[in-house]
């Protein structure tokens, strides 16, 4: 294994890490609201990590950029769509949740 | 090379059993929007499973129709199904009359159950290893026109399947349609995130569209995969609230449903007269006339796709007129 | 056991699960979803068992053949999804009406 | 001229002709009936160019996209299939010239590109020779015959259509696993070659049992028929003339030549053979007795169609013996019903129109309003029961022979009785039909049209009664029942 094969198993991991936190919190938070902070976190982070750490093993610029690609199309997706959850939530008159 | 299997073998157990759990969690979960969830995602771990077993093809078709765009579907037939029934379908109590029938139905259970076992033991006696028809495809691809195997058979091989496919396509909007109209005009705001969101995607899901179909000649891709982001981008549209314009539903959206297979009868009956046999694609041309019966049928698809999810033919609302 | 075989015989408990949730629901969503995750089981027997080419590439056909049943599973998913609203909003209940009843 | 009747290719003209004209249709609406009415009749035309052709050639055969099997999809078709298309041509003319009637334009304009469809789907469905192209065509047919259903509208349609398609995809997931299964085990979806690889191998049995189960509900056969009378009995009168007469008629014919085909020359096991006979006894009882309790014309002609299919399923165990011409009563029954079934449900739609319902007991007097219609009803009854000189009566008595002759008494015994329960499902109707009812209703005119496309199939299915030698030998093109090597 080389430098590079190092650097993108480290930041595959990190980005596992990210995704796993991610998922405990979907199943371990209390509303709705939460979860999604917690879901939004691992999509974005989570998969940034894993998309550098594969563009380290890319074969060319075309194979990354397309991966960028992704992470921002997922990005944008998310971003709306929690906010569309949210919004969602709010207007079914589900509370926030508070200690 | 003994931990890679290990790896792999760790990972195939974990997607055979997710799958599993996922079906028989979206079937039995007493709560219905839960159990649909639950099949979308059982229908992106399909997608998985079809990169793992090296098709690529029906991982995208999976992916875009069968979790994607019936998963709208399902949850667009939700909404409306607790709008018609008044809440009632959200929370249905898992009453004492549920269990007592699963008691009642030991008897299926158990034939299934021998059934399933059958089938085991007949898979496994199946050989372990068969080419199939990969040896007649690979001999007879440089004649078809296109150089990926899967749209190979799918246009050109047995492309008369596909013929009737794009009219069961078409025939299952027919069947729509006729149990109903839906009045078209355009409601409130939907909020500015998703206008913004359609405004952003439906061009980059069109560009995407147009990759797929272009790269289906020689990559995975295809008119199906391309036509049904296409159709993404139609849902997305009108999630927006967007409607199309009272002038373009009545016969230009027809035009565009029937064009799709239309162009295939026409291509299959000029070919007919020119080669003598039904959708004889001449291997000169292959690879054009494969490229533009394909790009007619990604529009029809993506259209017909776009119009199920809307639901009954569409007609002009009364304040439009 | 190999591979192929593996995802195939999970493709038969996809099958079976499916065939046992059309058998019990009477909820006519959930007959819908039963039907597709039969179909999603056939799908990949069809598929799995086209791997069983050693080291060449997978047999097209049947993914050809799989694409082709996607396809026609949403025709038919889409329209039996509107002919359960239609039959709901006459009979207020999204199950098949009982026999015998005039 | 000549060469251009010789060397076109019939087959793929049913199948593309159809296709257009149904996307016609639906492109320009407000002309649907003539263009349905005229694409109906050039597939008639066709139907009888390919006839021509065969007669002189024999076989007809045609590889989709010039590659032929196995890699291509070939179309095939020998004297069964012609049988069939020549029927789905006649019934399918019948009815549309009774449609052109029967739907107003709203409803026409839905009615005409579906119809089309399916015309287009049975033809492929007759046409196809391979077993994945199968499913497909069942597809196409299913959602079509579905949507036809539920044009009624109401609670009775809209429940049966729904049924209907559930048991329609249920019937096809089951096929397709079927193919499945054949495919990888020996390598082909074509039927041809298949009958070639085939070898008995626990595939082959799991194949059977499940294209066997599959292709036994989409033909609703007892007990498996539990869909067939809500959806054909509320279907608008047409359409339940072409679910009874055509659409159950094609899985049957699929079930039959996959079992010719494929399946038969493997089964050593007298077990098979027993059961689709006993299934089909039971079917012949179950469904004349439902029939005869029915208090609702299309319900009952619904349940006389179950018990039809019944006899179908009777010549499976005296087949057995080589050389036996029950395949040949099979196909003479398959095709006479599919003309008198399709007579009385447009005789029961004239009624329908006539007095606004089809209870029985209130039928009131239509011999002397409806002469027409009561009279294609009584000629279509002659042929359910087997009664000279109808195309039920031969084929019921080609069976009969073959039951006789190998003494299989308990098959003599349940034919005897489904035709005396034939009798009284029948009489039971036309003896209302005489009687004046006490309800008042007002009448409504039946146009000239419906009850003449009713009388002249009536007509069709006793003129079959005449007919059986030409009949018979031109459903001996290319010897779809394997008796060639027994003849001399």
């Amino acid at each position: 294994m080389t430098l590079i094969d190092y650097l993108s198993a480290a930041l595959l991991i990190a980005g596992a890490i990210f995704f796993l936190a991610g998922t405990l919190g979907l199943l371990r938070f209390p509303d709705v609201y939460t979860r999604l902070h917690a879901l939004t976190k691992a999509d974005n982070v989570g998969l940034g990590l894993i998309m550098a750490g594969l563009s380290f093993q890319a074969e060319s610029w075309a194979v990354a950029g397309k991966l960028l690609l992704i992470w921002l199309l997922v990005l944008l997706a998310g971003a709306s769509v929690a906010h569309l959850v949210a919004r969602g939530a709010l207007k079914r008159g589900i509370r926030i949740w508070k200690r | 090379m003994e931990a890679l299997t290990l790896l792999e073998w760790g990972f195939d157990g974990l997607l055979g059993l997710g799958l599993l759990w996922l079906a028989w969690r979206a079937l039995t979960c007493p709560e219905l929007f839960k159990a649909i969830v639950l099949f979308i995602a059982f229908g992106l771990l399909m997608a998985l499973a079809w990169v793992r077993l090296d098709a690529p093809d029906v991982a995208l078709a999976e992916a875009a129709i069968g979790a994607g765009l019936t998963g709208a579907l399902l949850l667009a037939a939700f909404a409306k199904l607790s709008l018609v029934t008044g809440h009632e379908e959200l929370k249905p109590a898992r009453s004492e009359k549920n269990r007592i029938r699963f008691q009642h139905y030991w008897m299926p259970a158990t034939t299934l159950l021998l059934v399933t076992a059958g089938l085991f033991y007949v898979i496994l006696s199946l050989p372990p290893y068969a080419a199939g028809l990969s040896v007649e495809v690979a001999s007879n691809l440089d004649t078809s026109g296109v150089s990926n195997p899967v749209t190979a058979v799918l246009l050109n091989f047995r492309g008369y399947d596909t013929l009737l496919e794009m009219v069961v396509l078409l025939l299952a909007l027919l069947g729509v349609w006729s149990l109903g109209d839906t009045t078209i005009h355009r409601e409130a705001a939907p909020g500015l995130v998703l206008d913004t969101l359609a405004r952003v995607l439906v061009p980059l899901l069109i560009l995407v569209a147009a990759y797929l179909l272009w790269v289906g000649a020689h990559a995975p891709g295809g008119a199906f995969q391309a036509g049904a982001v296409l159709g993404a981008a139609g849902v997305l549209l009108l999630l927006s609230s967007w409607r199309p314009h009272a002038d373009l539903i009545a016969w230009p959206l027809r035009l565009m449903l029937v064009l799709g297979p239309a162009i295939f009868v026409i291509m299959a009956v000029l070919l007919y007269l020119t080669k003598g046999q039904l959708l004889e694609f001449p291997p000169a041309q292959a690879g054009i006339l494969i490229l533009i019966l394909e790009a007619v049928a990604t529009v029809s698809i993506g259209i017909t796709l776009a119009a199920l999810f809307l639901g009954g033919r569409p007609r002009r609302g009364k304040g439009q007129a | 056991m190999s591979a192929p075989f593996f995802y195939a015989l999970v493709g038969i408990g996809l099958f079976s699960l499916g065939l046992y949730g059309l058998i019990v629901h009477a909820h006519l969503l959930r007959k819908i979803l039963a039907l597709n995750i039969m179909g999603s089981g056939i799908f990949l027997v069809l598929v799995a068992l086209a791997k069983r080419t050693g080291e060449a590439p997978p047999d097209a056909v049947p993914h050809a053949m799989v694409i082709t049943g996607v396809v026609v599973a949403v025709s038919a998913t889409a329209l039996a999804l509107t002919l359960m609203l239609k039959l709901t909003a006459e009979t207020g209940r999204a199950e098949l009406p009982e026999k015998g009843r005039e | 001229m000549e060469t251009v009747v010789t060397e076109f290719s019939w087959g793929i003209a049913l199948i593309l002709l159809p296709l257009a004209g149904g996307m016609i249709c639906f492109l320009w609406p407000r002309r649907t009936q003539i263009l349905g009415l005229v694409t109906v009749f050039a597939v008639a035309l066709s139907v009888g160019g390919l006839a021509w052709q065969m007669l002189d050639k024999g076989v007809y055969r045609h590889a989709v996209g010039g590659w032929g099997a196995p890699l291509g999809i070939d179309l095939y078709a020998d004297g069964l299939s012609l049988l069939m298309l020549a029927t789905t041509a006649l019934v399918g003319f019948a009815i549309s010239v009774y449609s052109a009637a029967y739907f107003k334009q709203e409803d026409a304009i839905r009615f005409w590109p579906l119809w089309l469809f399916l015309l287009a789907a049975l033809n492929a469905l007759f046409l196809s020779g391979d077993i994945f192209n199968v499913y497909v065509t069942f597809e196409l047919m299913g959602l079509a015959a579905v949507s036809l259903v539920a044009l009624a509208g109401g609670r009775d349609a809209l429940g049966g259509a729904m049924r209907y398609l559930l048991a329609a995809l249920l019937g096809s997931l089951a096929y397709l696993l079927g193919v499945a299964l054949l495919y990888h085990g020996f390598g082909t979806v074509d039927i041809a070659l298949l009958s070639e690889r085939v070898e008995p191998s626990p595939v082959v049995w799991a194949a059977l049992g499940l294209m066997g189960a599959g292709l036994l509900l989409k033909t609703a056969v007892f007990p498996l028929h539990f869909w067939l009378p809500p959806a054909h009995a509320s279907a608008p009168a047409p359409v339940s003339a072409l679910l009874s007469a055509l659409v159950v008629k094609a899985s049957f014919y699929i079930l039959l030549r996959l079992w010719l085909e494929v399946f038969e020359p493997l089964i050593s096991s007298e077990g098979v053979y027993t059961l689709l006979g006993l299934i089909g006894a039971m079917a012949v009882l179950w469904g004349s007795i439902q029939a005869l309790r029915q208090t609702r014309l299309k319900l009952l002609i619904a349940y006389s169609t179950v018990a039809q299919i019944g006899y179908l399923f009777l010549a499976f165990p005296l087949a057995v013996a080589v050389g036996s011409t029950a395949w040949s009563a099979v196909a003479y029954l398959a095709i006479s019903h599919a003309l008198a079934k399709a007579a009385m449900f447009l005789a029961a739609g004239n009624l329908v129109r006539f007095g606004g319902h089809d209870r029985i007991a209130d039928l009131d007097r239509v011999v002397q309003r409806l002469p027409l219609t009561a009279a294609a009803f009584a000629l279509a009854g002659v042929s359910i029961m087997g009664l000279p000189p109808s195309g039920g009566f031969i084929g019921k008595w080609l069976m009969l022979e073959v039951a006789l002759t190998q003494g299989r008494w308990d098959l003599v015994v349940v034919m005897l009785l489904g035709g005396l329960l034939a009798a009284a499902y029948v009489f039971k109707v036309l003896g209302y039909a005489f009687t004046q009812a006490e309800v008042a209703h007002e009448p409504k005119t039946v146009p000239a049209s419906m009850e003449w496309a009713a009388l002249l199939l009536a007509l069709a299915a006793v003129l079959m009664g005449f007919l059986a030698v030409p009949v018979l030998s031109l459903v001996d093109i290319g010897d779809p029942f394997g008796l060639s090597e027994v003849r001399p």
